[in-house]
């Protein structure tokens, strides 16, 4: 079994209009720069995909990444927790436009929405947002005498994450907050493409430490020097143009 | 039943064609007894990865007596053995893994399937201390359950039946029941014969079975080296 | 910071008549015998506690570990999902007595159950166990098509683990197939007590790798040696009485 | 207004305040901005344990400029640095510990506190951007949730009401704020005030207050040093 991919074109290939794709990072941490940075090249060399509902927990920064697949305009509908961020006009002005669709999810609730996803839990109860505006329209129950609100599992057709290393069957580990989302996305998507700095052989890594087990990673493709996202940010990246 | 019970296939050769089905690359989690017999019998070429309730993905063959290592067991408390590759992971990510879709196959022994496909597998009744460990989790999230089975009981009561008697594992979750004379899809609420063995009439096979066996197309014949 | 207990007496002193107990292992792997013995210690030479309610896959095996802690008579309920084991007499004799009272779980909803009450998760749904007598009393609701049991969050007054290594932080790796449990009991439980081989300093663990954060964590004692209950078993070892 | 106003506490008189109540081996969540100031303050030989949404417990202090690793960030995405004893979990188990209960202190900015507890901190209304973060599920979960916050608005009005009149965080869910001029508790739906600036009336200190200042007991001098 070997679950390597070639090159980046190929990892996002499958990804189709209307599809909805998960990707990782918090802020720059994790994020998965050069297969979103395919999957804009993908686009603009063939139109598509386009229409696509992408689930992260921010907006991105800047005008690479995550900011510069939004300002493509391939995404109609983004569910994040906080879109609000240092250098947000990307969005920001999307949103204001009418141009893009929010779905705002308290991060935890995110969090959990995908795990359940992944993990066959249809819904759960949390605490979180009762009694807020983002509880309006869910259902509320009580447990113990305590109120909280029911949330449904997330699900996508395509996870995008980025880790530190991976094998050839597919496990993972990831490099400090850099994991975040990623063990999550990994399991809710029906395919999950990872951008990892090495692949290595089976047995590489150690059986204890493997964060994500390879039967929740579809492919795995090398990018031996991941571009920090934050680092581009800071250097007035702009993508596909990068002017630095 | 005598004229033909020399050629049932043993619980061996069961094993052997359930695993004939099991696609390079799978990830297959195999029920205690009968359904972890699967594992010796992979076609050659083909890479299977097992996965174990107890937080095991990618584990090997049992090691020689004398050489187990008592932390490293599958569901049934047997010993296993590490291979390049295996990753280990605590109960509720065993069963994400379980519920969430994760696992092309999993394999189970039963007392009895219904036509529907509902699995009795954990409980003979109100008698003795009732188990039932993940069964009612691996019937739910597999892309296919399969049942490995004897097709009667031992005083040759069928086990494939219109309904379950027994208490359920689970409804309408079994897609392909293996037995030691035939190999059954469940379709739209019916038994569909697939193989038998050629020594075996539809009569008797019909005779052995609680419920109406549909032919769709050609029965192939059920065989199975020895092994 | 140091969670380190001086020994297994005073490892398990807190635990009081009628409480719940949640004890990590499946089979003998990851059951922290030790730890268990302790208890029996205690209740031996002073009548307590007892009416605990004890949360483990199984029923324990031979007169070692839980199946001594539940032959002493302390314990009135077990939660669990298999308690058929090879050599079950013990729960099986008192179970049949009527002097046991069992709760039985589906195992995957046993572990989401025990992690729920760790994640502030009141209730779930979950396909297991539907349309069977273990969801008999229990809420049914449909998403998308298809039916799912409700399920609630199970909590623990004390949770008794086993661990490879421990930080004086409580950071905790665990052995191969022995971490089962004990990660989702770490979190559940208000008092979480872990045994480990060895403890070692903060910094000594690979940040990386650590499977349980110090924060679910309350004690650790070092047991530098511990018993692995399948051979003890295999030796016909009873506890208090060790014939080997 | 004026009279006072340059007794106020800095933000890091605030955060210094704040910080004298965290007990020793409190774990503890610090929310973005001025509640991340309380980290500076630890008294001498109390150990704190920080804890990040996006997944890092027991974290350091910021590294010197030029020496940042951006995949070693805390949930204001500003960079952080090692401590022995990090671990490093997703999302969902950094959330596990937030909801959980396993967090001893949260502390967080706020919009408006109400007498009952509630929480607006994340939406100034329809207009902006709505983004809400873990602020949710911060208030539900760590046994205690503090906030920090200006006794009033930028323009003299009051944060500490009766109602919020903003978009809410969470019900119920404060139990102490450190604001710039007192030390309040909330208490059976009613602001308890425990400490105050000495030069401040409780006339004045009420009139820059939303909602009734009951005081039960002592009212102590809040006094904090420069810092």
């Amino acid at each position: 079994m070997d679950k390597t991919l070639p090159d980046l074109a190929t990892a996002v290939a499958g990804i189709e209009d209307g599809m909805s794709v998960m990707i990782g990072g918090f802020g720059g941490s994790g994020a998965p720069v050069e297969l979103i940075h395919a999957l804009i090249d993908r686009f603009r060399a063939t139109g598509h995909p386009k229409g696509l509902t992408v689930v992260n927990n921010n907006a991105g920064n800047g005008h690479v990444g995550l900011a510069a697949l939004i300002e493509t305009g391939m995404v109609a509908k983004l569910i994040c927790s906080f879109p609000r961020s240092s250098d947000p006009v990307v969005f920001t002005e999307m949103y204001r436009a009418g141009k893009i669709e929010l779905e705002l999810v308290p991060q935890g609730t995110l969090a959990e929405r995908i795990r359940a996803g992944g993990a066959g839990i249809p819904a759960f109860y949390t605490p979180s947002s009762f009694g807020t505006d983002l509880a309006e329209g869910k259902p509320v129950a009580e447990f113990d005498g305590r109120s909280y609100v029911q949330e449904r599992w997330l699900k996508a057709d395509y996870a995008l994450v980025k880790a530190y290393k991976g094998d050839k069957l597919g496990n993972l580990i990831y490099r400090m907050a850099g994991r975040n989302f990623g063990p999550l996305m990994c399991t809710a998507a029906a395919t999950t493409i990872v951008q990892v700095s090495q692949i290595v052989e089976p047995g590489a890594l150690d059986p204890e430490a493997v964060v994500t087990p390879g039967i929740f990673v579809q492919g795995v493709v090398e990018v031996a020097n991941p571009a920090q996202e934050e680092a581009l940010i800071r250097a007035k990246a702009v993508y596909p143009e990068v002017a630095q | 039943m005598s004229a033909h019970s020399t050629t049932r296939l043993t619980p061996a050769q069961m094993a052997w064609r359930a695993a004939q089905d099991i696609a390079d690359g799978a990830y297959v989690n195999l029920g205690i007894g009968l359904p972890e017999m699967v594992a010796r019998f992979q076609p050659p070429g083909r890479e299977v990865i097992f996965h174990t309730e107890n937080g095991i993905l990618g584990f090997g063959e049992a090691p020689p007596p004398g050489e187990e290592d008592w932390d490293l067991i599958n569901a049934g408390k047997k010993a296993v053995t590490l291979k390049p590759g295996t990753a280990f992971f605590h109960h509720a990510d065993s069963f994400a893994m379980v519920r969430g879709g994760h696992l092309d196959v999993a394999i189970l022994g039963a007392f009895q399937v219904s036509e529907s496909g509902d699995l009795a597998n954990w409980s003979t009744g109100p008698k003795g201390v009732p188990a039932v460990g993940g069964a009612m989790d691996l019937v739910h999230g597999a892309k296919q359950v399969a049942v490995i089975t004897d097709h009667t009981t031992k005083d040759g009561k069928p086990k494939l039946l219109e309904a379950c008697t027994l208490p359920l594992t689970g409804v309408a979750c079994v897609t392909r029941v293996y037995t030691n004379l035939a190999v059954v899809d469940i379709e739209g609420g019916r038994f569909v014969l697939r193989e038998k063995l050629p020594a075996l009439s539809m009569d008797e096979l019909q005779s052995l079975t609680g419920a109406t066996l549909h032919v769709m197309g050609a029965v192939a014949d059920l065989n199975a080296p020895e092994v």
